[in-house]
């Protein structure tokens, strides 16, 4: 199956963004590929919707990857690689306590730093640092072309690749 | 705190005198609560080494609160933990102080703004002693013990202590459930 | 007492703050230590020989006037009991000062000399609750169980040669039924606290007292072959020539061993492990109930060792220098021996707990039921047979 | 594996349910464990984390990147500047700047030094969890004297905040090599002693040997980083697979043990105890006496890109991951806790063990809390 992503090369690791759909595939097939230690799971709030970044590193030859993948605010939610390696059951749990990101197939998804009755999941954007709405904070539109997708060419100029960066 | 729990200064020069010598007592024998919270714990444990050694004073910890008489809240107090410290608090016999140890005890320290921190433990409980400092030095933790010594056998300090206990459990619920804003 | 000595780091510059060194007087700390073990000693003979004295010159020392000495001997052991644990924490502190290259208490009386006694009083003053989910009347009484328990064993031991409370001709046989009621207190404590942490720690005291008990007993009987007599008095008076550490060697180091177990002591502090259970099945008590716990403790820290010295090193033996044995100076010279020894081996279980980690409980059951009784028995038919070769 | 209620399971009898924490001597801290007792032995084991949670990570994101730096000395608080490298190291690489040489060595001498104190820590207070309460006092005395050393450079005594963007804050003071080699002097006179107290201790062999083994399959798997991933035979250190500052230029040697029981990872520490002395060593004779302290950094930083970077901490890999928006403050900014990784493993370890056993598996993973909840 041909898997929805976009490969580049940052520093000394691949960097793979992938639908979030193919996010369990990809992980599969790097699983298979001997990438072995999960160093951690982090989440970044993107303005247009949550990104999940997964660090792997194959430790017969040290490789490091980073696995990608963006959601939306309204449905964040990705496969688990839980049983894939076991390390990410907490890194998950984080994920999904600070940033909202639900993860489908996860054995025990609570919230692990805060209490269970939290409501809210504070490190999105549209909390302030106290956890109190931001009056003034509107999502962003999705980005055209999709993160996991190869940007235009550069000779267009009126296309606006956005990086995904907030201000 | 008087001899049996009043908080009225005995006018008796027996029971004053025994009050007096009671609560001598008390300050040359105060029992810290062993309740390391965060960066402030380690400097506290320094505090009990060769080079500090609280224990000339007669200090030395005790592991569970019914034994203990002083607290000393050692590191940021967020609101997961502001409840076990006020049980912890509540679990303690009488008499008890409590010790404010580092700019987050204080009043939440660097982290002050943050969503899950508790902007000041005595919002939890009455505290006896601020040390600033992130973390205060072992040897600032040492004075702040010989400065509540001081406040426990002086007969015109001990009665000076604010008795009020914070009910105000405001400050551990969560922000943004109801729209409330934060006790400040 | 040798020790490590403190480093006084010049190249660092590290100072003490508070230390002022003319608070840390070595010759002061030696004379109040020495004065305290013999104020000790001069406590025992009041005890022993002067309330008998005292009740011989008012005339009353038939029928009640008996009884009334006696009271008044137990009164003043039981004053005797309470000195010695406000002595023995601080023997402990001050010594774990030296061992830990720090000075320990020094700062409330001479050389920290009464800082016990402001531990007690405020103690004294502390609030002492029970818990709701606690059971009152036993909870209540465990302290009380626990002390007396250990307080009970001074009736049988001799400071002197005719000093001692009950002379009595079972005395072997009363110190197992007695020792062995101070793991009931422990128990009713825990299990009346309410509170799991007591529940474990209660549990594991009672599992530890079947595992040494067996051994313990072992032990007493092989001792009481060898001397012929169930009567500690006999006992140390059978070891006139030769101290019984000679020919009960093996014996004698399975109840050091027992020793430290009955007395829940460091390597086999299991019911109260400190850094395991919280404060294990004292987690509940707090102010005198507490400090009952810990006087019981205390008092078993000196009353175990000096039964060590009446079993196996020649009790108050020693030399009388031409003294008649039975008159006054005599019987205050060998308590002043029996007291120094006791002191040595008071020594040596502080420096055990100063130095060792704790096993697991499972570890000491094991050895007890599988090295210990196996090496018990053993001892006690050498015993037998060396006897009946030599005696 | 979900979460076990205090309250009693009605028709089981046979197991006890205790509460381990938040105030527990054997838990370095915050942590809570609820553990099901069967006796002695432990059923279920679930840890509970965030009782240190302060928004390290929220806060940071309203900080300028000079600003971070202090706020990471307060996460691993036991190894002081070992915290600040990462994020540093993440700006660097994002920015380009160039780090002298000196510098470079400063640093890692700093870093080994606050290795060294943070096992002297980990070694007093495994041993109090142990029941011996005496190497405590001593160990505690040697880290005064690392602190002493610290302070005296730069300015502070655990949490320095020393380290900054292409190099560090200030140069060292005069002294610095005489007392970093009379300290090391010192420590090797102390070592013996400490493996005498510790290592060939017949107790502790009692209490550590085959408790707790991690097979290395599953330590790699669960994400077991450091000294505790070495003790169960993988021989990975980020100093040598991603070697950062002067870590190229020393030799120095990896520990590990087979066994990966609870004695396997304090041998591991005592050996890095001794690396770390050697990789010091090194530095002193090849750091220059004076030189550049510090690179040049822009006056205003303007970070833009992404950068996962990883220190070998005290406890295992530290790391960052710093998502830069072309202002001087992250857009993002998530720290991956060493002992974090290391404490998910509780469950494997204690499910099975002895109650006392879990006091010295914990105690053996090392953790500490403001790393772990952040």
């Amino acid at each position: 199956m041909e898997l929805r992503m976009k490969q580049e090369r940052l520093f000394d690791e691949d960097v793979y963004t992938v639908h979030p759909e193919d996010y369990r595939a990809l992980c599969e097939k790097l699983k298979a590929e001997g990438y072995d230690f999960p160093r951690a799971i982090s989440s970044v709030d993107m303005g247009y919707g949550l990104r999940v970044v997964l660090h792997l590193t194959r430790m017969s030859d040290l490789a490091k990857v980073e696995v990608r993948t963006d959601v939306p605010y309204d449905d964040p939610v990705v496969d688990s690689v839980t049983d894939l390696w076991p390390g990410v059951e907490w890194h998950e749990r984080e994920a999904y306590d600070l940033m909202g990101i639900r993860f489908r197939g996860h054995p025990d998804l609570r919230r692990l730093l805060l209490e269970e009755h939290w409501e809210i999941h504070p490190l999105q954007k549209r909390y302030d640092t106290g956890g109190y709405p931001l009056p003034d904070w509107q999502p962003k539109d999705w980005p055209d072309p999709a993160p996991w997708e190869e940007p235009p060419p550069p000779e267009e100029p009126e296309e606006k690749a956005e990086g995904g960066e907030g201000e | 705190m008087g001899l049996l729990g009043s908080e009225e200064r005995p006018r008796d020069i027996i029971l004053g005198t025994l009050d007096d010598l009671i609560n001598l007592a008390r300050s040359r024998s105060m029992w810290p609560l062993t309740f390391g919270i965060a960066c402030c714990a380690i400097e506290m444990m320094a505090t009990w080494d060769p080079k500090v050694d609280a224990d000339r004073f007669g200090m030395f910890f005790r592991n569970t609160p019914r034994q203990a008489d002083v607290m000393i809240v050692s590191g940021t107090v967020n609101k997961k933990l502001a409840k076990r410290l006020r049980r912890l608090y509540d679990q303690m016999a009488e008499p008890k102080w409590v010790i404010s140890m580092g700019a987050c005890a204080n009043q939440g320290g660097p982290f002050r703004q943050g969503y899950s921190v508790v902007e000041g433990v005595d919002k939890i409980v009455p505290v006896d002693v601020y040390i600033p400092g992130c973390p205060p030095r072992p040897e600032a933790l040492l004075q702040a013990l010989l400065l509540l010594r001081d406040k426990i056998a002086d007969r015109e300090l001990r009665y000076k202590r604010p008795r009020e206990i914070p009910t105000d459990y405001d400050v551990m619920a969560e922000p943004g459930k109801d729209g409330r804003l934060p006790v400040l | 007492m040798s020790y490590i000595p403190i480093p006084e780091d010049k190249h660092f510059r590290i100072k003490r703050i508070g230390y002022d060194p003319g608070r840390s007087r070595p010759w002061l700390e030696r004379l109040v230590y020495s004065l305290y073990v013999f104020a000790f000693w001069g406590f025992v003979v009041a005890t022993y020989a002067g309330v008998p004295a005292l009740f011989d010159w008012l005339g009353w020392d038939s029928g009640w006037g008996y009884v009334a000495m006696r009271a008044t001997q137990v009164v003043m052991l039981f004053l005797l009991s309470a000195v010695i644990a406000l002595m023995l924490i601080l023997a402990l502190r001050k010594y774990l000062g030296k061992v830990q290259e720090r000075y320990g208490p020094m700062h409330y009386g001479p050389a920290g000399g009464i800082q016990t006694v402001f531990d007690a009083l405020k103690l004294l003053g502390k609030e002492d609750f029970v818990p709701a989910a606690a059971d009152w009347l036993t909870f209540r009484l465990a302290p009380a169980v626990t002390f007396v328990s250990s307080f009970a064993i001074f009736a049988v031991v001799p400071f002197a040669s005719g000093w001692t409370l009950a002379e009595t001709n079972v005395g072997l046989i009363y110190l197992i039924a007695v020792s062995t009621l101070s793991a009931y207190g422990v128990l009713l404590g825990g299990v009346s606290s309410g509170n799991k942490w007591a529940l474990i720690g209660a549990l594991r005291a009672g599992a530890q007292m079947v595992s040494y008990e067996i051994p313990l007993a072992l032990v007493f009987l092989a001792v009481a072959v060898w001397s012929g007599s169930l009567s500690l008095g006999e006992i140390v008076d059978s070891q006139m020539g030769v101290w019984n550490v000679v020919p009960l060697f093996i014996p004698f180091v399975l109840y050091v061993i027992a020793s430290l177990a009955e007395l829940k002591h460091i390597p086999f502090d299991f019911p109260e492990a400190e850094s395991e259970l919280i404060a294990g099945y004292n987690v509940e008590y707090s102010g005198m109930s507490f400090a009952f716990f810990f006087l019981a403790e205390f008092v078993e820290l000196f009353l175990l060792p000096a039964l060590i010295v009446v079993f196996f090193f020649g009790g108050w033996h020693g030399p009388l220098f031409g003294l008649e044995p039975g008159t006054l100076a005599a019987g205050a010279l060998q308590s002043l021996y029996f007291t120094i020894k006791t002191a040595v081996w008071v020594w040596v279980f502080l420096w055990i707990r100063a130095t060792l980690p704790r096993y697991r409980d499972d570890q000491l059951m094991e050895f007890a039921w599988k090295a210990m009784i196996p090496l018990a028995l053993f001892g006690l038919v050498l015993a037998a047979y060396m006897r009946l070769i030599w005696r | 594996m979900s979460t076990i209620s205090l309250e009693p399971v009605p028709g089981r009898t046979d197991e006890m349910v205790v509460n381990m924490g938040p105030q527990h001597p054997a838990t370095h801290g915050v942590l809570r464990v609820v553990i099901g007792l069967e006796g002695e032995r432990i059923t279920r084991a679930v840890p509970h984390i965030g009782y240190l949670h302060r928004n390290h990570e929220k806060i940071e994101e309203a900080r300028s990147y000079t600003q971070v730096i202090p706020y990471t000395d307060r996460m691993d608080y036991v190894s002081g500047t070992q915290n600040e490298l990462p994020v540093v190291l993440a700006v660097e690489d994002l920015l380009g700047i160039e780090v002298p040489e000196r510098a470079k060595q400063i640093r890692t001498i700093f870093f080994e030094l606050f290795r060294i104190a943070s096992h002297l820590v980990w070694m007093g207070t495994a041993m109090l969890d142990l029941g011996a309460i005496t190497p405590f006092l001593y160990t505690f005395w040697d880290r005064e004297i690392i602190l002493g050393i610290v302070e005296k450079t730069a300015g502070a005594r655990m949490l320095p905040n020393y380290y900054t963007l292409g190099g560090v804050r200030r140069d060292l003071h005069p002294d610095f090599f005489k007392d970093v080699a009379d300290f090391l002097d010192h420590l090797e006179r102390r070592m013996p002693d400490y493996e005498h107290l510790v290592l060939e201790n017949p107790i502790v062999h009692a209490r550590t040997k085959g408790v707790g083994v991690l097979p290395k399959e599953r330590a790699i798997a669960r994400g077991v980083s450091g000294p505790v991933l070495r003790a169960s035979g993988v021989a990975y250190d980020v100093r040598k697979a991603f070697p950062y500052d002067a870590y190229p230029d020393v030799e120095f040697e990896i520990p590990t043990s087979p066994d990966g029981d609870t004695y396997a990872r304090f041998w591991v520490r005592f050996q890095e105890i001794y690396q770390s002395c050697k990789i010091i060593r090194q530095l002193l004779e090849k750091t220059p006496k004076v030189g550049p302290y510090k690179g040049k950094a822009p006056a205003r930083l303007r970070v833009s890109g992404e950068r996962y970077r990883a220190v070998e901490n005290s406890r295992g890999e530290l790391g960052v991951y710093v998502v830069g928006d072309g202002t001087d403050k992250p857009y993002r900014i998530k720290h991956r806790g060493a002992a974090f990784g290391n404490l998910q493993v509780i469950p494997d370890l204690f499910i099975g063990a002895k109650f006392s056993d879990a006091i010295a598996i914990l105690s053996s993973l090392d953790p500490v809390f403001g790393e772990i909840d952040r």
